[in-house]
């Protein structure tokens, strides 16, 4: 896009970005989801300030499987270790995986669907198929088989993006295996712009089909992106909680989901340690239904049908 | 249009299932070949035992893994396929997979059936009434609810439970599908697996239920802002007559869709379910031959979920054309 | 519906028996032992209320040839009798298959042992003879389970050691007979109506699988469950505290090691340091075994010395002239000294040719195996991270754990360290495999390799006398206790439970076997109050 | 041609109607005091731009204001009785019975998922409680009547053609007797060729069936071929009535005589189009006093800007113009 | 002196789309069928000219102008622009020269313009596809002519507005704006004003009538309103089922028509005054037969009040039937 676009329109998206805003913030539940997505945000970014460094087994000095008390609010695990500590330093890694698949998810899901949608023809049947493979085998499912193959093939030291190689295989499989609903969405979505008349007139004032997928199709599919995105990170916390328990993440870099794995490895549930299995489980919920909660409000404020009634 | 659109558009539907199924076959079959591990040495025990390289020869010419992947296994892996012959458990060694998934597939069934047609119940109504009479105290109290439930893992949920209700008060069994032993009269035993029941159905159909309600209730606003409620307004029908006449009908569109595909997920969906409450079926079939590598029972999964996908969505395809007449 | 009502004793593990046939799995132990008996094996050795197939057993002067007296009069469970011709076709049925393509090599019963058996015959009905080409305490140490001739002659080796279901009800000479099997589930069990001390006082077994502990410990709480092992220990640790339920730990054979990827450097680990004794050794001083058992194991464990384990109490040793302490800052200043110090002030440490390195560290736990608890790990991880050794941690299912163990030739190898356990068989020659050149990839995972080792191991196979037979052992678990390839972490507990409220005769000391169907061929009702 | 209503007693009296929307808090008027009579039989033409308030009008009258809608003055009399268009529940009985409605758009406004029969037996089994047979030989009947062979029943309405469709709504609207339908715009969506179809049936049924017909329509043209009397719309108030002759003869109010002027017809000759100036009037640009229509005006005055004129007796008609006071002034002193 | 030599021209040009053929269908070989939405027509456009093509919906006229504007891509016949035949010239560079003279209007305005984007975008769009613009300055100057010349002034105050914050008449202002930025020899307008309230549909008219005055643009003005099209146009094409039934000067078809079809259009028309009389009000029975299943012989026979046997079974050529006027009728040979 041209210099000229933004000078001559300063004020246009910074308007309607406003009037969105105002609209998305006028939903309560929007609200509670943003306050408590604030919330857990800072409690990633920070979590050495609230609570210190990550106990480990090393330096941990609670008591085994203490209930919560005034010393550890949320109790301790079944290596003394503070519950607190643990989850607040789960929220990190927790929350990255999610946001990072989620990434990847919403880009292979649009370049798909998008791409699929506006060609057509043998194009759009055979990304489609491929698609549905992925829709069909549900993405926790397939992550279950492929994360440890992945992890046994790339799990070679060093980091990756500061990541743990296994933590950075997750959210890659759960970014590669869940983005079939986002092309679905997104090719249908494709289907009923490419019909507007806009796009014709894009092609008769001579703009390639790169620039009108970019600059026509794409921009009017962000509403639909950001409502399902708030879905795909939600399910994203889904999965990963879902594989940890299973097994399947790093015992040593805890998320939520690995906590919860932990707790149920040690008993947690039969020995009736409820406070090691709420913690995780309540962040899990809060986090995943924050974003439900936005993605319905996205939802809502996009949909011009629903915005009638009042 | 006429009966040719309508059988034209079963055809199609057909058509497209049999092509995924098709693609889910091939992609399995790829996908379980380039997993690291050579199947012939999992078949002769996996790391437990050194073999000699005849005996791992042996294998490869008895299994036909000499032969070239493409085309000859990936001919000889679909017909066997298509005549339900899914290859042998590498763990359980010697049985069949298809027997293997069928011996589990029921009590998944049960799990999954009760717990799918109470949400389904019990969703819909919710869901459809505060669509109906949307800003109302239950509207607003349900969706919060339906929210909540909706991004609760239901695994978790399951753990909460059993350590409520079983841990805490030992009101439920939190494990298993029946009693152990089983010399029990038949109408015990029926009430002992309904017992047995409880809490993995509970733990699955809350999910469920937060799903329903939220579609049932979109779907129900969307249509009262329809014009043919309109219409029906002006006919002077009563509000009763609108709701089970003119929106209904349109407003289970929707969620008849979700229902057909939740069926075909249900599966998937009970894996961290069962193995929360050590239920006997295709979930803990599942973990057990992940964490054995029998990669042909993996396969058989895959087949059986990508196929009961496939089935569910061609339900809905043809379920959609019965209720919506413009998609015939 | 309570066992008390039925008499039917109810057991559950973690377990997943796969099959019952003892030719083709590792996984069906515990069915298996009611339904089988060995020979002499494991039991019959430590106990002497206890005996298997064999009444009783003799070695002649040469130390080759033993001689076993079979019980008299002995019955198959199917009214068969059962004679030493049983089982001189259990042994040969596996000798035979010795070298070819289906060796029977897969499972329970295996080849293991007998090639160096030169004959096994059955005098007559009760007197079995094996003959050894070297002297071995094979013939007494093994625990092959002895099956019917009348039911496997037919049976071919392709089939034995692959398709053969074996399928219920079975027909052996143990006290409880699997009636029903289902995998995944639970495998049902009645009395052996021939058993050769006659029928058990119960009226039959379940025996359930799960996956994890948990519903083990719900079902003992609930009175479902009679008896269950595989405890975690904030499980055992809650029911501990219920009045109708008694805890026990028992040690057992499983050995819980740090391994050294020792051939590394031939692209098969990311340093040649593992390669370096020296380097292992230092790192031993940074592990703190009794930290571990405490924190770890919260006590439930021996802390891990050398090969041997306290259970094995014929070889155990604790070392204690050659044992290393726990001391973080002589761990550094012996990596100092062996060239790999900090030379760039980044806080970690580089190798001889000054690169920087990471190890990665795959753990699991092996199946059959008591779980390796996370918080080892965590430890571990600390440790090493605070002598300057970065550590990444990756966690596999058993199935990726042994591809992964295998040997470099086998595709095995990528990794730098592996916290595994094995649990294998209190002899000398199992004590010995972890450092056996031919058990690489196998049981010896760290790929470690030496003819001395080898050679005290060959020695102690054809040993027969115990006192020489206990000092080549020691020799060995010297020697690799110096040399390092392995760190012992811990000898855990198997944790488990039983109520008291429908059976008696549990036992005291060792209250439930591993190695057999201890105490429960002799569990009583208890009588209605 | 007679003022109508002199010619029978009214049918429907709409008295100074005014009904205002609630949108997110705040609210605004959509139609301002808006009176006129229809008698029996009669047809009148409501013609305006969009957003002049037609709709709301004719939905009033129907008793099928949305919920956010209130009634803030006036009432409507059917057949002398004043009808409670504001209570949902009490309009039940009225709907359908006395007054249907065809409306514009017939593929939304037929349930998709029903055929058609269905669809107009419905309210005869459901307002006239006749069985389900007799209900739907009825239906048969009706679609006979509006040209639709009656086997094609059983068709859903998106197997049938546009004009088909608002056939159907007509047949629909039918069913019950009543004796006012009101057509939102139901030929605005139909090409030429249709639309005269449409409205011959209109008005055969007219004449048959002694139906009083309210036309909503944006278009001049379609009003002076099927309706009697005209009122023209504007911003949400009644600018001029009068009948069709009169209007198109001697458009009195400017904003009629330009719409006239806009539209070309080769019947006279009149090829260009003088465009009305300014752009119609919206929420945003609605002047906030005086005559709505003052800043596209050609003949504005003084007191245009600041006072709303009175829609006012003028011969035959009613003109709601600043031009035309004095004039009506003239005459009602000479009356006096 | 007017220009007046061929701009465009059609040649019998065909557009079918293929009817997605049932399963059996394909399965067994039978043909599947084919909407005729175009079936052969010939026009041409002199510079500086007004065409209308007029005809009831479903008839083909949005496809002819489609495929005029490169959207869609004839199965018979040829396109030649300037005697040049580029029938089957496509991708967006190729055609980067011919979309430079031609454009198009589109009917519905609300449509036409990408709600995300701003006026200046979207009046700026073709400038820089067609990369007729060097410089931001050169764009926002080409831009504000556009958008002045269609009668959008002041142009600055519309740069940064969003097609929703204007009213109806001035977003069918900006599509013309956008057409017209790039200086075009000839515009499609396929019923520009036909969902714009009575009111501007004036003023638009009015832009459109002026740049043929002021540029000598050429226009074919595409519209189902015979009075419309006699008001703006010189000559008027109508158009049944695919094929040209009548062609001639606006006031030939208007007060002249020699094809039963263009008489029964006029009559169909509703008209203030004159013979206005809901009685002499006609209309043609039956419903307009499907593009898919075009009659036999002449296509309008069946709702034709004058059909004859030959019209059963012969289709009629186009004959000349006065100056510059052809109709494809028995009766006018
Ligand atoms: N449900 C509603 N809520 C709020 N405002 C409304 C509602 N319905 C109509 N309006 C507003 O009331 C005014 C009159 O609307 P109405 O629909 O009566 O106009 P109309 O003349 O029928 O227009 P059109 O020709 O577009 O159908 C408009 O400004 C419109 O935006
Ligand atoms: N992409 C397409 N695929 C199949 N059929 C088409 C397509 N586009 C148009 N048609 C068919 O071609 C015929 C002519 O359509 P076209 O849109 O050109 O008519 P029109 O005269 O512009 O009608 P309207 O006045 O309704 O705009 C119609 O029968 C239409 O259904
Ligand atoms: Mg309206
Ligand atoms: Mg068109």
């Amino acid at each position: 896009m041209s210099e000229s676009t933004t000078r001559y329109s300063p004020l246009g998206p910074a308007r309607a970005v406003k009037g969105f805003l105002q609209q998305l913030l006028s939903h309560g539940g929007a609200k509670v989801g943003l306050v408590c997505l604030v919330f857990f945000l800072g409690v990633a970014v920070m979590p050495n300030v609230l609570v210190g460094p990550l106990q480990t087994a090393v330096n941990a000095t609670g008591d085994f499987l203490a209930p919560p008390s005034s010393q550890h609010l949320l109790g301790t695990d079944e290596v003394g270790r503070d519950v607190l500590n643990l989850v607040v330093h789960g929220a990190r890694i927790s929350l990255t995986i999610a946001l990072l698949a989620t990434l990847i998810s919403l880009f292979v899901g649009t370049s798909i669907g998008m791409i699929a949608g506006y060609y057509g023809g043998s194009v759009d049947v055979w990304l489609m198929r491929l698609a549905d493979f992925f829709f069909v085998m549900p993405s926790f499912v397939l992550a279950l088989v492929i994360t440890p193959v992945v992890l046994e093939v790339m799990g070679r030291g060093g980091d990756i993006l500061g990541f743990r190689p296994s933590l950075f295989v997750i959210l890659v499989v759960i970014g590669m295996t869940s983005w079939a609903f986002v092309a679905r969405i997104v090719r249908s979505q494709t289907l009923s712009l490419k019909e507007r008349t806009f796009i014709d007139r894009a092609r008769v004032v001579g703009s390639s089909n790169f620039s009108i997928m970019v600059r026509h199709i794409l921009p009017n599919l962000v509403p639909q992106i950001a409502a399902n995105g708030a879905l795909v990170v939600a399910s994203a916390i889904y999965v990963e909680t879902s594989l940890s328990f299973l097994g399947l993440g790093d015992p040593l870099q805890p998320s939520w989901g690995t906590l919860l794995s932990l707790a149920q490895r040690a008993g947690a549930a039969s020995a009736g340690a409820w406070w090691y299995l709420g913690a995780p489980g309540v962040c899990v919920l809060s986090v995943s239904l924050s974003f439900v909660l936005i993605g319905n409000a996205l939802d809502d404020t996009f949909n011009p049908r629903r915005r009638v009634i009042p | 249009m006429n009966g040719g659109g309508t059988s034209r558009h079963i055809g199609r539907i057909l058509i497209r299932a049999i092509v995924t199924l098709l693609m889910v076959a091939i992609l399995n079959f790829i996908l379980f070949r380039v997993i690291p591990g050579d199947p012939a040495k999992l078949l002769l025990g996996g790391g437990r035992v050194s073999a000699t390289a005849e005996q791992i020869e042996a294998q490869r010419q008895n299994w036909g893994l000499d032969r070239p992947l493409l085309p000859d296994q990936l001919v000889d892996y679909l017909s066997a396929t298509v005549r339900g012959d899914l290859g042998y458990s590498f763990k359980f060694r010697g049985r069949h997979v298809a027997d293997l998934i069928l011996e589990r597939l029921p009590a998944t069934i049960v799990l999954v059936a009760v717990a799918q047609l109470i949400a389904i119940v019990v969703g819909v109504m919710l869901g459809m009434y505060a669509g109906w009479r949307r800003g109302g105290a239950l509207d607003n109290g349900g969706t919060v609810a339906s929210l909540l439930l909706f991004s609760t893992p239901s695994f978790w949920v399951g753990m909460i439970l059993v350590v409520v209700f079983s841990t805490k008060f030992g009101w439920l069994p939190g494990y298993g599908a029946y009693s152990p032993g089983g010399t029990i009269s038949s109408i015990d035993s029926i009430l002992d697996h309904l017992r047995h029941l409880a809490l993995p159905v509970t733990a699955l159909a809350l999910g469920l239920i937060g799903q329903y309600v939220l579609v049932a209730r979109a779907a129900m606003s969307d249509v009262v802002t329809e014009d043919y409620m309109v219409t029906a307004r002006a006919k002077g029908l009563t509000n009763r007559q609108m709701l089970m006449r003119h929106a209904f009908r349109n407003a289970m569109l929707p969620v008849v869709t979700l229902i057909a595909l939740n069926l075909g997920y249900a599966v998937a969906g009970a894996i961290t379910v069962e193995a929360v409450f050590a239920w006997p079926g295709i979930g803990g079939l599942t973990v057990e031959a992940l964490n054995a590598r029998d990669y042909p029972v993996l396969q058989g999964v895959f087949l059986l979920l990508g196929a009961s996908i496939v089935v569910s969505n061609m339900t809905a395809d043809l379920a959609y054309g019965l209720l919506d007449p413009r998609v015939r | 519906g309570s066992s008390c009502a039925d008499g039917i004793v109810r057991i559950a593990g973690v377990a997943a028996p796969d099959t019952m046939n003892p030719f083709a799995t590792w996984s069906s132990s515990w069915p298996l032992y009611f339904t089988y008996d060995a020979l002499v094996g494991v039991d019959a050795q430590r106990h002497d209320d206890r005996r298997g197939f064999a009444k009783s057993w003799s070695v002649a002067k040469d130390n080759l040839t033993w001689t076993f007296k079979i019980w008299p009069s002995m019955k198959w469970s199917d009214g068969q009798p059962a004679t030493a011709r049983d089982a001189a076709f259990t042994y040969n049925y596996l000798r035979e298959s010795i070298g070819r393509p289906d060796e029977l090599n897969v499972g329970y019963n295996n080849t293991g042992g007998l090639e160096n058996i030169e004959s096994i015959t059955a005098l007559d009905d009760e007197t079995l003879q094996i003959v050894t080409k070297s002297p071995t305490r094979w013939p007494v140490d093994n625990f092959t389970l002895m099956v019917p001739e009348h039911i496997w002659k037919d049976v071919s080796y392709a089939e034995a050691r692959s398709t053969f279901q074996n399928k219920p009800p079975l027909v052996g000479t143990g006290p409880m007979i699997v009636s029903e099997f289902q995998p995944g589930q639970f495998a049902s069990l009645v009395p052996n109506k021939y058993f050769r001390a006659g029928p058990p006082a119960t009226a039959g077994m379940t025996y359930r699988f799960f996956n994890s502990a948990d519903p083990i410990a719900q079902g003992l709480k609930s009175g479902d469950l009679d008896y269950g092992m595989s405890l975690t220990v904030a499980q055992w640790t809650d029911l501990s505290n219920e009045p109708k339920i008694v805890v026990g730990e028992s040690r057992v054979e499983q050995r819980n090691y740090l391994a050294f990827n020792t051939a590394s450097g031939q692209g098969k680990g990311s340093t040649k340091a593992l390669q370096d004794s020296a380097f292992r050794d230092a790192i031993g001083f940074a592990i703190d075994q009794k930290t571990i058992v405490d924190r770890a194991f919260r006590g439930h464990a021996d802390p891990g010395v050398g090969l041997a384990m306290p259970v094995a109490a014929d070889y155990y040793s604790d070392l204690n002239d050659i044992r290393r302490g726990f001391d973080l800052a002589e761990a550094g200043r012996r990596l100092d000294a062996a060239g790999y110090g900090d030379t760039d002030g980044d806080g970690l440490r580089e190798d001889r040719e000054g690169k920087p390195f990471q190890l990665q560290l795959i753990t699991g736990t092996a199946s059959g195996s008591l779980e390796i608890p996370t918080a080892a790990i965590q430890l571990i991880a600390g440790w090493l991270e605070q002598i300057g050794i970065p550590v990444t941690v990756t966690q596999l299912d058993s199935g990726a754990l042994n591809a992964r163990a295998a040997a470099p030739a086998d595709g095995g190898g990528g990794w730098d360290l592996l916290v595994s356990a094995g649990w294998l068989g209190p002899s000398a020659h199992d004590l010995l495999s972890l450092g056996s050149a031919k058990e690489i990839g196998v049981h010896n995972t760290s790929y470690w390799k030496s003819d001395k080792f080898d050679a005290l191991l060959s020695e102690a196979e054809v040993t027969v006398d115990l006192k020489k037979s206990q000092e080549l052992v020691n020799q060995a678990a010297r020697l690799i206790y110096t040399e390092a390839p392995y760190i012992m972490l811990a000898y855990p507990f198997l944790l488990d439970a039983h109520r008291k409220d429908c059976f008696a005769s549990w036992g005291t000391e060792d209250a439930v076997s591993m190695w057999g169907y201890f105490p429960f061929d002799r569990l009583k009702p208890v009588a209605a109050p | 041609m007679i003022n109508t209503s002199k010619r029978s007693a009214a049918l429907l009296e709409v008295d100074g109607l005014s009904v205002t929307y609630g949108l997110m808090g705040a609210s605004s008027r959509a139609i301002e005091n808006v009176s006129f009579a229809l008698g029996a039989g009669e047809a009148v033409g409501l013609v305006g731009e969009s957003g002049s308030g037609k709709t709301t009008t004719a939905m009033a009258i129907a008793g099928l204001l949305s919920p956010n809608a209130r009634v803030s003055s006036g009432e409507v009399r059917y057949r002398g009785n004043v009808l409670p268009i504001d209570d949902d529940a009490a309009m039940r009985p009225h709907r359908w019975s006395e007054t249907s409605v065809v409306f514009q758009g017939a593929m939304n406004a037929l349930n998709p998922v029903h055929r058609i029969i269905t669809q107009i037996a419905e309210p005869c089994m459901l307002k006239l409680g006749m069985p389900r047979g007799e209900a739907s030989a009825r239906a048969r009947e009706l679609l006979e009547l509006v040209g639709i062979p009656a086997d094609r029943g059983t068709a859903y309405p998106h197997e049938l053609s546009g004009g088909m469709r608002q056939r159907v709504m007509i047949a629909m609207a039918l069913a019950c007797r009543p004796s006012i339908v009101i057509g939102d715009e139901p030929t605005t969506a139909l090409d030429v060729i249709t639309q005269a179809q449409i409205l011959k049936l209109l008005g055969k049924l007219r004449s048959q069936l002694r139906l009083a017909l309210i036309l909503i329509t944006h278009d001049l043209s379609v009003v002076a071929e099927a309706c009697d009397r005209v009122l023209i719309m504007y911003s949400g108030r009644i600018v001029e009535e009068g009948t069709v002759a009169e209007i198109f003869a001697q458009p009195k109010h400017p904003y009629t005589r330009l719409l006239i002027d806009s539209i070309p017809n080769p019947a006279n000759g009149k090829k260009m189009i003088r465009p009305i100036p300014g752009d119609p009037p919206n929420l945003m640009n609605r002047p906030s006093s005086g005559c709505a229509f003052h800043p596209r005006c050609p003949s504005v005055m003084a007191v245009c800007p600041t006072e709303v004129p009175s829609i006012d007796q003028f011969g035959q008609e009613r003109v709601a113009c600043h031009l035309y006071r004095s004039s009506q002034e003239d005459r009602g002193a000479s009356h006096a | 002196m007017r220009d007046t030599t061929d701009i465009l021209r059609l040649e019998s040009l065909q557009v079918h789309f293929p009817i997605q053929g049932g399963l059996f269908d394909r399965a067994l070989g039978r043909p599947a069928g084919a909407v005729r939405a175009v079936d052969g027509i010939d026009l041409n456009l002199t510079r500086g000219e007004i065409v209308a093509l007029v005809g009831e919906s479903g008839s083909g006229k949005t496809t002819v102008g489609r495929v005029i504007a490169k959207l869609a891509q004839p199965t018979g016949g040829k396109l030649l622009f300037e005697g040049r035949d580029i029938t089957s010239e496509r991708g967006s560079s190729a055609l980067r020269p011919y979309r430079h003279r031609v454009q198009m209007i589109f009917q519905d305005a609300y449509q036409a313009l990408n709600p995300r984007h701003t006026i200046f975008d979207i009046v700026g769009e073709p400038l820089r596809s067609l990369r007729l613009v060097d410089n931001a300055t050169q764009l926002a100057e080409r831009v504000g002519e556009a958008l002045a010349s269609a009668g959008l002034s002041p142009p600055g105050d519309f740069f940064s507005r969003f097609p929703n914050e204007l009213s109806g008449g001035q977003r069918q202002r900006v599509v013309i704006a956008g057409a017209l930025a790039v200086k075009p020899e000839l515009i499609i307008a396929d019923e520009p004003v036909s969902m714009l309230d009575v009111s501007i549909r004036a003023q638009i008219l009015q832009v459109l009538v002026d740049l043929r005055s002021k540029h000598n643009m050429a226009l074919l003005f595409i519209t189902h309103d015979l009075p419309l099209a006699w008001s703006i146009a010189d000559r008027i094409a109508v158009l049944y089922l695919g094929k040209l039934v009548e062609i001639g000067s606006a006031d030939e078809i208007t007060f002249n028509p020699r094809h039963p079809y263009t008489a029964a259009l006029r009559n169909a028309t509703p008209q203030i005054g004159g013979n206005a009389n809901p009685a002499e009000l006609r209309a043609l029975q039956g419903e307009v037969p499907s593009a898919a299943r075009v009659p036999k012989g002449c296509r309008f026979h069946p709702r034709c009040p004058l059909a004859f046997d030959r019209c059963r079974q012969d289709e009629p050529p186009s004959v000349e039937v006065g100056p510059q006027h052809m109709s494809a009728c028995w009766l006018a040979q």
